[in-house]
């Protein structure tokens, strides 16, 4: 009854008195369907998490559509973009970032031109690997985020804090399925930085990462090569073939091989190259 | 005026059974330049001064899209107006989003009428200290309606609100029959700026600085014409002489006017008493 | 949970061309569930404002879903800012649209495309979660394995990848546009049970747009 | 009113010394500042006429209702503040839908009259809201019932009426109506007679024009509540009108 | 952040163990599901659109499994003068609609102006309502067909609606079994004369029922028939039709 | 894993007028591992007989030993050229022989028949349900791709040097879609007196 809310009663003193307890899905608000406005901010606002999240959650545990009798069972997941090969790692003129640029679900390759880097400030890179939107969406929010830090304190955010606060957002997300494996690079006060980020919020600082499908070999060639002295020109090649050899041996890992180069004055893009064409270069063909 | 004692809330009734917050509410409106708003068979139009706080300064918006069927003009409190702006463009979208079409222009003013009331009976809060002037195109055709802060709203052929809106009322009564008989939508927008043009100050006179306009009809959504449009339009009617107001014929309108006959350089009219929340017009005594 | 899925996939295929001064995108109009067919008369375009379209295969009930979100941040975005958006900030807004849905996504496979202020073409396509791709071509939806690697021969085949347009070369006009994705449509509907029917070009230019039909297999 | 304006006369929570509730009289007022309205219940079903005063003749004739429907056999006719009038029009179509849906059948008048009464007594125990400036007036038809008519006061008083009024011409209008026995007419006489009362009642020298709004539910509207039909209305405002130039007539002679 | 995900409070509400045994209704550790499947539920209908207006076919029964538990149930609902509805599916989930319907009709009717229920409006309505409960894991467990003339665009609308929220519209329309036996039919009948006068559609709908009839052990022969015109809707009252079984004996091998 | 998916790869092969055309891929993976790039899956059955076998490698090498063994014997048993039809039904059944534990290939057979030099082309599932009517033959890794192309490109009475190039377009872009494919492909023109054998460059990542 309408009075009940003048008086300041209580909904559910409704139930508890003569009238029979309303249905529950009156609360479908099927007299009209209504937006939640919320959900309409201009501007990044979290993914909801639905009430129901435990009963989608096991929908989508499976990585592709489930035949169930010949009927297919269709999962968003199967058409998640996936697969990669990107590194990083310090040296005497700041820290490299290379990645490849191929996109794959299952084994269809999706786009052979992604861009893995994206920048989060003029001295801060995010690499991608793992769920392309996940990366995506989360490294926008750091950078909003960052970009308030520098609002509010009047100096650069550090590639530790950064990268702290990616990992706590993350971390509040865990276990719902968001699929990261991110590296945060940058240059700040105390010099250049580097960490490593996963969807479990998990953070370790380090001199030489690489993450994604393509990872094991491009550590082969890294680990090899790796030392801290490297000129300018020697890490750039050394990053260019970790890359390189990755996408030929990686099936999920291919297209480009992009390198940037953060300094003490930013970040720099050095060059974006085919690997198909540097292959080709390489054998003299 | 007077102090009054039982003027200090929207949740007291004087002796006399009235609701002096609402009627200052209604005040405010006035202090808004001023809007009108016409119909003919197909189209509706509204006009508005927009004023310009300074030579500086950018005007403030009087005119408003609420969906593609209907906006609304405002005189008063611009920051409440937005409040409300906000609560018909979501009541159109959650509507349009439900059935896929407009909501129909009686059902919006309904629930508006009902959120406004709210404020005229709870101390929670003020009522809204600005007049709306909304056109719409539905089912029904156009639709021209009044909305007070007294939570009040009207269906009309013409009307006028804020500053010196009383000369144009008298404008809309005199040439009713002219422009509901209007044939386009130039012809309507014209009639809406002689009226607007009536409210003018004797040293303004319209051009698309100081004026806009919009309007909505069969088969054309709402649309805040562009200031090339209104000078255009406005260009034939300054052409005209500028009338002397006259406003004897008018039936309801309020004696004052008749002083304006001899000598137009007078100040302008006062506004009429506020017909506050009441449908009849209420005849302010002294307080005991 | 018994049975019930909340999902389904509704098969078609959508594409779109990118040119100099055009636009071109293309869709079938089946709506199938399993194997049986529920609508041949469903074209996968949908209109966003002007400049833009939006074209999308998957789950159609999240379809229709997707574009009333859309035309309800579109149109707040009206009253905001008292334009329309561009194609360039509507294909900024798919991200959160989609990644709003991020732990329950819509099954989509969205392409849009526009104009841009220059009358350009472009050309974006995203996966359910709102991973964006710009490139000169898309296909998305049931028939994309089949027909992306035929765009990609008539396309992009030569080029290097380090350097993708936004926009098709200017050697492919719009006439030879329209050719190419009648062509992919048959091939697709030649090979694939979820699309066929009618194929329906919307080809946009700064001069205004223009549809066009043409009858697939209906088998 | 000797206790007006010594200051326990500001709030609806407030007794003055000699024990009322001076923000209820007062919200009264505003309901005898209105147009009159009137119901009649007859034999057959209920009438309401309301005088539909008119400010200016830029609004259309249509503005400014004051009779609405609640339920397929059940109106609502108001004097006082039309915005108060409309909220209490829209709890009560609120009440009558829930009713239905709990029940699966319409509402009794006097159960809606009971929900509405009580939502309107609400207000005059706070004094964070006003009372309702409106006397609501509700009534309806259906074959098991026969006709019922209430009306509610801005204090939540309801009675039952064969006749009842509201407004300006409250007192006169009631005098009106006493003359007739309405338990013995049908509603097609009584259209006719509360379209002479309004006549009647109206000032003309006050409030210079008005609109005659008339709205039935009986046995000649199977059972719907509705706007009297036009020809109906046309020809009582007709009688109405000669009634009143003979009157006046008899008057001058 | 208005939907800022609080992990303390999910892990608590995995966690909590009810001590009578039973959750409190609003705050129930699993989400609240009506229909995990059909219960007493009618079959396939059909919709089939003619030149000036559209003819909605559906049998009478309500069959609990393979029990004909309700005989002669009506599952074409008149909405008004413009609009009808049928459904297939659950039947009480179809009253609930059926109720919110007539809710909002009554509410329509009580505004005096002249807004009311169009097919494409309650086609959208029902879209929404249906792919809402979808999106809560608990699903209205129906399929409708809205049929009406739309006054606006002064055309017959004919549309399909599955229990996911999947809309479209369709000259003609099936759904259930309906889709694999009566569309093909339908097809057929619409694609050789796009010109359908009202009789013919009457007859390809009646026939689409028969053929369901045959191959379809949940329908009857008992139906009915709704025809909506420019000026009308008609839900008829329920009939029977001719069937012929002499072909059955040539069918061998099923048993 | 899907044993189609562990080593990889695809094989086309396309009619022609008077000529017939099949080529693969070079691509040899393990799992997530490239190992070589350098591995055909076309074998020479006659002069102008060839079977395309992608799939499980291991699988492909044990059916061409046994192919060619039985092709060889039928060959000196019967004193004449096997014809394409015939090695289609020896394939089939011999496939079908393993119905309840499949060798993990797909076959793609291109031919030209010895006494009528009719061009032949078919392609069989793992248990050797195969389709002789079309004028060309898919199978492996990137099916679908080819398939869209073939349909896309394929026109009737193609020369031996357009249904080469026409192929090697097809199996060009298919592989640049299919993670595992691609690195080089092999090309078979076949035609009545002789057989034309390329390499194309594709890409190697």
């Amino acid at each position: 009854m309408a009075l009940s809310k003048v008086c300041g009663l209580d909904e559910s003193w409704e139930s508890y008195n003569f009238e029979a307890p309303a249905p529950e899905v009156s609360g479908m608000k099927l007299n009209q369907p209504r937006l939640s406005l919320d959900e309409f901010a201009v501007g990044l606002s979290m993914p909801s998490v639905d009430v129901n999240q435990k009963v989608v959650q096991a929908l989508l545990e499976d990585e592709s559509d489930v035949q169930v009798e010949h009927q297919k069972v269709a999962n968003p997941r199967a058409l998640f973009l996936h697969g990669t090969t990107t590194l990083s790692f310090k040296f005497q003129g700041g820290v490299m970032v290379a990645v490849d640029s191929r996109a794959s679900s299952g084994q269809q390759i999706s786009s052979q031109t992604v861009n893995k880097v994206i920048p989060i400030s003029k001295y801060l890179l995010g690499t991608m690997a793992g769920g392309a939107a996940d990366c995506t969406y989360w490294m926008r929010v750091l950078n909003r985020q960052c970009r308030m830090f520098e609002l509010r304190n009047r100096e650069r955010i550090t590639v530790s804090a950064a990268s702290k606060l990616l990992s706590n957002m993350l971390y509040g997300y865990k276990g719902y399925g968001i699929s990261i494996g991110s590296m945060i690079a940058g240059y700040d006060k105390r010099g250049p930085g580097l960490y490593v980020i996963d969807n479990d919020g998990l953070r370790v600082a380090g001199n030489c990462f690489s993450i994604g499908s393509g990872s094991p070999y491009a550590f082969g060639v890294l680990d090899t090569e790796y030392r801290y002295d490297l000129t300018d020109k020697e890490a750039y090649e050394l990053a260019r073939r970790a890359i390189y050899h990755a996408t030929m041996r990686d099936p999920y890992s291919g297209g480009n091989v992009s390198v940037y180069h953060i300094k003490e004055t930013g970040w720099v893009k050095i060059e974006t190259q085919d690997v198909s064409d540097l292959f080709y270069k390489d054998r003299g063909l | 005026m007077f102090r009054n004692q039982y003027d200090n809330d929207v949740t007291v009734w004087s002796p006399q059974g009235r609701l002096h917050q609402i009627e200052y509410a209604m005040e405010a409106v006035k202090q808004g330049s001023a809007v009108v708003g016409m119909k003919n068979a197909t189209h509706a139009a509204i006009a508005a001064v927009k004023r310009v706080p300074s030579e500086l300064a950018s005007y403030q918006k009087k005119l408003f899209a609420i969906d593609e069927h209907c906006g609304v003009g405002i005189a008063g409190l611009t920051a409440d107006a937005r409040t409300i702006n906000n609560f018909l463009q979501t009541e159109c979208l959650n509507h349009r989003y439900a059935y896929s079409r407009p909501m129909p222009l009686s059902r919006l003013v309904g629930t508006l009428g009902n959120k406004m009331q709210v404020t005229t009976q709870e101390e929670s809060g003020r009522p809204y200290g600005v007049g709306l002037l909304m056109i719409g195109f539905d089912h029904k055709g156009p639709h021209l309606i009044q909305i007070d802060p007294s939570a009040n709203h009207y269906e009309c052929k013409g009307m006028s609100i804020g500053a010196r809106s009383q000369s144009a009322r008298t404008y809309l009564e005199k040439h009713l029959d002219t422009y509901q008989a209007t044939q386009t939508v130039e012809d309507l927008v014209r009639h809406a700026l002689r009226a607007l043009r009536d409210t003018l100050t004797n040293d303004q006179e319209l051009s698309s600085k100081l004026v806009s306009v919009a309007v909505v009809g069969k088969d054309h959504p709402f649309q805040v014409y562009d200031d090339q449009l209104v000078e255009d339009l406005i260009s034939e009617v300054i052409k005209e002489p500028r009338a002397t107001v006259r406003p004897a014929q008018s039936t309801f309108a309020v004696q004052a006017e008749d002083l304006m006959e001899e000598d137009t350089n007078r100040p302008p009219p006062p506004d009429p008493e506020v017909a506050v929340a009441l449908d009849v017009a209420v005849h302010r005594g002294t307080n005991p | 949970m018994g049975d019930f899925s909340p999902y389904d996939d509704n098969g078609g295929t959508v594409a779109a061309i990118a040119g100099q001064d055009y636009v071109l995108i293309a869709c079938d109009s089946r709506l199938s569930t399993g194997s049986t067919i529920l609508s041949r008369f469903t074209p996968k375009i949908y209109p966003l404002s002007k400049m833009t379209v939006f074209a999308c295969s998957g789950f159609h009930a999240d379809v229709l879903t997707l574009i009333k979100n859309l035309e309800v941040r579109m149109k707040l975005f009206i009253h905001e800012h008292g334009e329309e958006m561009s194609t360039k900030a509507v294909m900024a807004l798919m991200l959160p649209t989609l990644y709003g849905r991020r732990f329950f996504p819509f099954y989509v496979r969205p392409i849009v495309a526009g104009l841009d202020r220059d009358g350009k073409g472009l050309v974006a396509s995203y996966d359910p979660v709102g991973t964006p791709e710009f490139f000169d071509y898309v296909i998305q939806g049931s028939g994309e394995n089949l027909v992306h690697p035929f765009l990609h021969n008539q396309i992009g085949a030569k080029r290097t990848l380090s350097d993708v347009p936004v926009q098709a070369p200017p050697g492919l006009t719009l006439d030879k546009a329209v050719k190419l994705l009648k062509d992919a449509f048959l091939a697709a509907a030649e090979r694939d049970v979820y699309t066929g029917d009618t194929v329906t070009l919307v080809a946009m230019t700064a001069k205004g747009t223009e549809t066009m039909e043409y009858q697939l297999r209906r088998d | 009113m000797s206790s007006i304006g010594t200051g326990y006369d500001l709030s609806s929570s407030q007794y003055s010394p000699d024990g009322r509730v001076f923000q209820v009289e007062y919200a009264g007022k505003a309901v005898e500042n209105s147009g009159t309205v009137i119901g009649i219940r007859g034999k057959d079903g209920v009438v309401f006429a309301s005088e539909k005063l008119v400010t200016t003749k830029l609004h259309e004739s249509s503005a400014n209702r004051r009779i609405w429907r609640i339920d397929t056999n059940i109106g609502m006719a108001a004097a006082g503040l039309i915005a108060d009038a409309r909220k209490l029009s829209e709890i009560a179509r609120k009440e009558a839908a829930d009713y239905r849906n709990q029940y699966g059948v319409i509402i009794p008048v006097k159960e809606l009259t009971k929900r509405v009464s009580m939502y309107m007594h609400a207000y005059t125990l706070y004094s964070a809201i006003r009372p309702f400036g409106v006397n609501c007036l509700i009534g309806g038809y259906d074959s098991v019932h026969g006709a019922e008519l209430y009306m509610i006061e801005p204090s939540g008083v309801s009675w039952g009426y064969f006749g009842c009024t509201a407004g300006k011409a409250q007192q006169a209008a009631k005098t009106e109506i006493e003359k007739l026995k309405t338990t013995d007419m049908s509603c097609t006489e009584i259209v006719q007679k509360a379209a002479k009362i309004i006549y009647g009642v109206h000032d003309a020298v006050k409030d210079k024009e008005f609109i005659l709004e008339m709205a039935w539910c009986s046995e000649q509207s199977a059972g719907i509540f509705e706007d009297l039909p036009e020809p109906i209305l046309k020809e009582a405002e007709t009688l109405a009108k000669q009634a009143l130039e003979e009157d006046e007539d008899a008057e001058m002679t | 952040m208005a939907h800022r995900y609080d992990i303390n409070s999910a892990l608590l509400r995995d966690l909590k163990v009810p001590l009578d045994g039973r959750t409190s209704s609003s705050h129930s550790a699993t989400p609240k599901q009506h229909s995990q499947g059909p219960s007493v539920s009618g079959t396939a209908v059909i919709g089939v659109a003619f030149k000036d207006g559209i003819v909605l076919a559906a049998d009478t029964v309500g069959s609990y499994g393979t029990l004909c538990k309700i005989r002669t149930v009506p599952r074409l609902l008149k909405v008004n003068k413009n609009t009808v509805l049928a459904m297939s599916g659950d039947y009480a989930d179809f009253q609930f609609i059926e109720q919110h319907i007539g809710k909002q009709s009554i509410r329509d009717f009580n505004s005096d102006d002249g807004y009311e229920w169009s097919p494409k409006s309650l086609h959208s309505w029902l879209t929404r309502v249906l792919y809402n409960a979808r999106s809560k894991i608990d699903p209205l467990w129906n399929s409708y067909v809205v049929g009406g003339y739309e006054t606006e665009t002064n055309r017959p609308y004919l549309g399909g609606l599955t229990m996911l929220g999947i809309s479209y519209t369709s000259p003609y329309v099936a759904t259930g079994f309906g889709r694999f036996i009566a569309q093909p039919f339908l097809a057929d009948q619409v694609e050789k004369n796009p010109e359908l006068d009202e009789k013919t559609a009457r007859v390809a709908a009646i026939h689409a029922l028969r053929l369901l009839y045959y191959r379809n052990r949940e329908s009857s022969n008992k139906y009915q028939l709704a025809v909506v015109t420019k000026d009308n809707a008609v839900v008829e009252p329920v009939k029977e039709f001719e069937t012929a079984w002499d072909t059955a004996l040539m069918i061998r091998g099923y048993d | 894993m899907n044993p189609f998916n562990y080593n990889g790869g695809v094989c086309v092969a396309m009619k022609g007028k008077n000529c017939v055309a099949i080529a693969s891929d070079h691509r040899l993976g393990a799992g997530r591992l490239t190992v070589s790039t350098d591995f055909p899956k076309v074998f020479e059955m006659g002069p102008a007989l060839f079977i395309g076998l992608p799939g499980l490698t291991t699988d492909s090498l044990t059916v061409v030993n046994k192919l060619k063994f039985r092709v060889n014997l039928y060959e000196l048993r019967e004193n004449r050229k096997i014809r394409p039809h015939t090695f289609k039904a020896m394939v089939e059944s011999m496939l079908y022989e393993r119905r309840f534990g499949p060798y993990y290939v797909a076959s793609v057979i291109a031919g030209l028949d010895p006494e009528t030099d009719e061009p032949f082309v078919t392609a069989m599932d793992v248990l050797g349900a195969g389709e002789v009517n079309e004028p060309f033959a898919v199978a492996g890794t990137a099916e679908e791709s080819l398939l869209g192309l073939c349909e896309a490109l394929w026109e009737p009475d193609l020369a031996p040097e357009d249904l080469f190039e026409t192929l090697s377009q097809v199996i060009l872009n298919a592989v640049d879609f299919d993670c595992l494919g691609g690195a080089g492909a092999t090309i078979h023109v076949i035609e009545k007196d002789k057989v034309t054998t390329r390499t194309i460059k594709t890409r190697m990542d």
